[in-house]
């Protein structure tokens, strides 16, 4: 097809936006951990962007784009980028700009499982752990969803990510972080965030930069990215007020819930983006904000330190926002009914992509933790967790 | 009069309060530092090579109180400090001439 | 129309980027206030984000842009937006798209008003005074200027908003200021600004945001909106370098009064974006920077706790921005003459909305204030203030 | 030419993507400084922003991108944006989008040269020497490369800026210092950065912008902005993996290495943007992360104190990228080929741009510093430095 | 020689330390710290429950005056220090054996 | 046994630590602070007017040492922390009455 520059333009910027989420993750996370592990955690979200950049233009595109084998994983065609050119394919953008779309989406779908090694985990483990699991979880479950795989085809929807980046990298954390173990302390003492304005800054980043994760998704500036951004900025707002009131509930009203609610909103939206209008994702991310909480209260009832919460926020948002688009999908919106406009089907291939989603991610993010901390160990000894990762593995002081 | 200043780790300050309060031993100052103490901090092995971490982060607190309640305040403050690891810290008790309260401007202990 | 997929990217990525401009308010006022109250301080404007995008979607965008009711207010016709869908109304862009941008305005302006009662305010009075806000003040004066109200059929030009929000937030908040009261202390001791860095990261947010905001507001990606962008970064530096020079007359350079003449050029510059050529810009921007310094000045000399001041730069940068526009409106430009091209009639248009908009804002925010103050209180305790916002009203301390 | 809506909508985001970059500078620069200059440090950058920006639209534009007055600068015919309007000349975009997206990198090239000067600048001083130094260095270099001067006529490429921002940054940052002298203390006691996460979230604005810089200077949303999204984003990748493993091999991987090489790998990659694929964007990162680090160790054991590596990172890593686009480009990319494409021409043009820009930059620059320092004095007293230029230039404490 | 310490609300340093420099006291050291006294804090009404802020900021002002400085000493700082209300702080005054000039490495007062 | 305490310039500290190590002294305290002199800080020109800057940052250093370490405690810290220019600071010497190890809970120094 032929080039659109007001597509190419709109992809381009919403490319920049999720490149941004990145470190914005980064900064979220960074905020929530102690004064002494924070260039750590934000150099995570670095590196996760960088190693997966390079396996990306290597390999990643070519395992999730490529030619599907067998609808599990796409084929090598594409390796170093080998063919993926300046013109549009079948699209009304560059080939290498739908490229790096996709690429900045896998390489937040790293820096949001840092949450489960936070504090602990041995740099030189984490790259390659990285680029295992980006290689063996994340690029087969973008090929199923986006690159001609098997749940593409059962019809399973999923617009922006909530299965493929969301269930991915929550239900992983969830596996990493058993296998890593909870921090030297973890229930005993408080491990209060030591920057809650830098979680903030982070969460504004994310839900700036969460416009071009979701209207992005619609490759196109057009009705469809509109209606995308719009769900996605209710869904959010939806989610940050219940997450509030729901911690008000309990106690008082936290800021810190309001914007953990208001990512769970995004999240939720996330599959759900093209599919749903403005009223159902006031439900969806209403749900998403109580839903994350609770599950987040049940993680630390159970004394499990997935500690920053990527499972609790983006696993049960992600796995809500996929069953949710079986729900409230509206044929006016995207062109597919959900079980609200009768169409059981749709909920049903939603359950199924989700679930095979959780039970992959959850199953080989487990094996591969286990792989990498058996050979290298994932996690720095004690001494060096005390002293905080940022001086013993970096040799680092944030502040001076 | 005696000031009992408490060097110990930063997360043991929550228990020591309490202990503190079970105690009676309500009014503190606290302060953070960091400190080292015979062992030069931590070592850590790096490739071959040992790095010394010391001044490692560590919370003051300071208590003015009675003569006599010296004792009791060391014992509640080093069992509720204690881990048993380098690190744990030092008591240290110095002498007071003379406190006041600036509320009322009054001599208190 | 048929939809403009160049004019449609550019406002899906103003939208987002005035949406940043929300967190960059928090960010902003955050950094000025005490330690003790930078939670608070940033939380809010996520609340005003979180709390506006509801309401705008189920009754504020039809207020504000549904069939004109007297010229006052927008009749029902778009409730939970009823009619408002994916294609393009008489744009080029789809209409979710322009509620969108629209909402987004609508937000920034609650967040603005937040200087008036920053470490002061009860969150839960402050959530019902917001909402009644943005419903009877914001919604009426949007309506007003752009939705087919009286101020538009006058003549009364406001390009993006420099009545629309900066008066009615700035002049609301000197309203709302003295109703609430001054913080304990204040005039007595120093309440220094806690992290001066964070409000000027914030300010380098609104900058860019700034060019969504203005240059979005021309609804296309076209020459007037390159000049609103033009305009928008010149009168923003005019305005720096004007405060920081003044500031240096009266004794040192002041860098926070170099970013806050940035925010003065930037809102007086609002109105007159698409109308205006670069060089009055320059003579806008650095009359904004003075005139803004001085009116900070005044109020702190008359011992009003406006704490953050919105209403010297926003309040008075507007109004300024407005007569400005009657001034230096070029026909070249935007189609409209200014007072240096003759044409007095719109002077007097500019003068008289922007004067209605200053007594309406100022009236009614004075009464909604005395209300929600005499029924739930609008303010915290004397203990809870001592203690901070964060700890008293959210149970959160910002740094470990 | 017809205005494109799409070309135009990416170049107005384009430009303020670079806008963000310059108080992105601040940022990664303020983190840098102690805790007593970082206000200073900020506050540079905003100024920078704010002085370029009223003299590039005075005069600044019409030297760099007007006729050419013997190929060394260009002619005052644009002097006050004179016939500089909101129609399209030869482009798809309107002129003063052109000029606007122009100016930023003005402004940002001046900002990075206030590494030379860190904590040790008299304000006054900057002021007078910025407005000299993007006049008589910045614009003729500009009009050197872009605005038909000799190099562009000579055919040497420099896609987005290689040599003109960079190198002439970097090497005039070098002169700079040398003129400025060391800071007191240097090299006696440490001088840590006093927030490493600043300078995290400046690299992140930077890395975020810099797609903004590289791909619109395509001045189109086409391919070739594409191919230079995803060059940029691959180079600064490899830069960052290379610092971090080359700071690696010779103690602990450094996590400020690893955003320190993402700079260089943007750096490097600006001019050949548009002229190479990504396997040899791949290389020109991973080969600007070493050269760059390599680079400040040279620095720093030569006892010089060009405090913030300006020169180690843009002015190395803008040497490097020049040539690297003589070596790597690519007819299929950009229509040019290097050296690896058998043409030799490319690679001496290459060689004879950028060695010209070093040695311009660095000996006019250092004539300006010796002119200033003789007349106003470069430098604060070494009270005012031993107090920190936050309080002793601009009577503000960056934190309370 | 004596060391007159003094925990006082951080908004009245300024207060304090222009009543001392008309008194003649110029050298000082101040750090910041937290504290409590016995109220245990502030306590806030937060629907029917009640909840202690403790460890609210103080900051701490030490001087080593001459012992005869003591007396007014504390009348200055407890005079410019004081609110009337809880939380006003205490001073303590701790006997000092020297005191040494880093500059000039003799002793002084 | 006596708690030394210095309060000297931050830029200092790197020198004065290795100084003490060398002379065997290892446990310590550091704490940030700031202060002023005699000369009320630095006092800087500003366009005719003279604009004093107190409360200039420090770094405060405490060991507790044995009585007949003092000396050479005190002569080791104020030669590193020596640039004989006003704000090099200054060393006191308090009687401290009893020091506890909270690892062991026995009296040590
Ligand atoms: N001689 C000393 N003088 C001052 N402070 C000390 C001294 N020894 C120890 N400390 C303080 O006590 C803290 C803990 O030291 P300690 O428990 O003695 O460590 P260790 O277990 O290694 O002996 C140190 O970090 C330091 O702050
Ligand atoms: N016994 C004590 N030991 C050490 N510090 C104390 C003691 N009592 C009070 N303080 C310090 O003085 C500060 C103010 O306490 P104070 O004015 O006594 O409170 P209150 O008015 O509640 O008695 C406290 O925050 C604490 O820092
Ligand atoms: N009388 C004092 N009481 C407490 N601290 C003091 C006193 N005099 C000086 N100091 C501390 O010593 C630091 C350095 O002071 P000093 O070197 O005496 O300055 P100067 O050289 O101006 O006399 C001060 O910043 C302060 O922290």
């Amino acid at each position: 097809m032929v080039l659109d520059s007001g597509d190419t333009a709109w992809v381009l910027v919403a490319t920049a936006m999720v490149m941004l989420m990145i470190p914005g993750v980064g900064l979220f996370y960074g905020g929530l951990v102690r004064k002494k592990d924070v260039v750590s955690m934000i150099g995570l979200s670095f590196l996760a962007l960088a190693l997966v950049s390079v396996q990306w233009v290597l390999v990643g595109y070519s395992l999730s784009f490529g030619t599907s084998v067998g609808g599990f994983v796409g084929g090598l065609d594409f390796l170093g980028l080998r063919g993926v050119g300046m013109d549009t394919g079948d699209g009304t953008i560059p080939d290498l700009l739908f490229m790096v779309f996709q690429l900045v989406f896998a390489g937040i779908t790293l820096a949001i499982i840092t949450s489960a090694v936070a504090e602990r985990v041995r740099i030189g483990s984490f790259i390659v752990f990285g680029l295992l699991w980006t290689t063996l979880v994340y690029d087969p479950l973008a090929h199923w969803a986006w690159g001609g795989g098997w749940a593409g085809e059962l019809g399973a929807l999923d617009f922006a990510g909530g299965t493929v980046v969301h269930i991915s990298s929550g239900f992983g954390a969830l596996a990493l972080a058993l296998v890593i173990g909870k921090r030297i302390g973890f229930g005993d003492h408080d491990m209060e965030p030591h920057s809650i304005p830098m979680t903030m800054l982070g969460a504004a980043l994310l839900w700036f930069g969460w416009f071009g994760f979701n209207a992005g998704s619609a490759l196109a500036a057009d009705g469809l990215a509109a209606n995308a951004f719009v769900v996605t900025n209710v869904s959010a707002s939806a989610g940050a007020l219940a997450w509030l009131f729901a911690s008000w509930v309990k106690g008082k009203p936290s800021a810190l819930g309001m914007v953990s609610g208001g990512i769970a909103g995004l999240v939720a939206i996330t599959p759900a983006a093209g599919f749903v209008d403005a009223m159902a994702a006031l439900v969806i991310g209403a749900v998403a904000g109580i839903l994350c909480y609770m599950a987040l209260l049940f993680r630390v009832g159970k004394g499990l330190d997935e500690s920053l919460d990527a499972w609790a926020v983006h696993g049960m948002g992600g796995l809500w926002g996929a069953i949710a688009t079986g729900i409230f999908a509206v044929e006016a919106v995207g062109g597919y009914s959900g079980l609200l406009q009768g169409n059981v089907d749709q909920f049903v291939a939603q359950v199924i992509g989700a679930g095979a989603a959780v039970i992959y991610a959850f199953v080989v993010t487990y094996i591969l933790a286990k792989v990498v901390d058996a050979t290298m160990g994932l996690r720095v000894t004690e001494d060096e967790e005390y002293v905080g990762l940022d001086i013993s593995q970096h040799g680092e002081k944030a502040y001076a | 009069m005696m000031k009992v200043e408490a060097i110990i780790r930063p997360e043991r300050l929550e228990q020591v309060k309490k202990a503190l309060e079970e105690k009676g031993f309500v009014g503190m100052t606290v302060g953070e530092v960091t400190g080292r103490g015979e062992q030069k901090g931590i070592k850590l092995q790096f490739r071959g090579r040992t790095m010394d971490v010391d001044l490692l982060p560590k919370v003051r607190i300071e208590l003015i109180v009675k003569d006599e309640a010296v004792d009791s305040l060391i014992e509640t403050i080093s069992t509720a400090a204690r881990t048993g690891r380098p690190g744990d810290g030092r008591i240290f008790v110095i002498p007071v001439a003379r406190s006041v309260r600036v509320r009322t401007g009054e001599e208190v202990v």
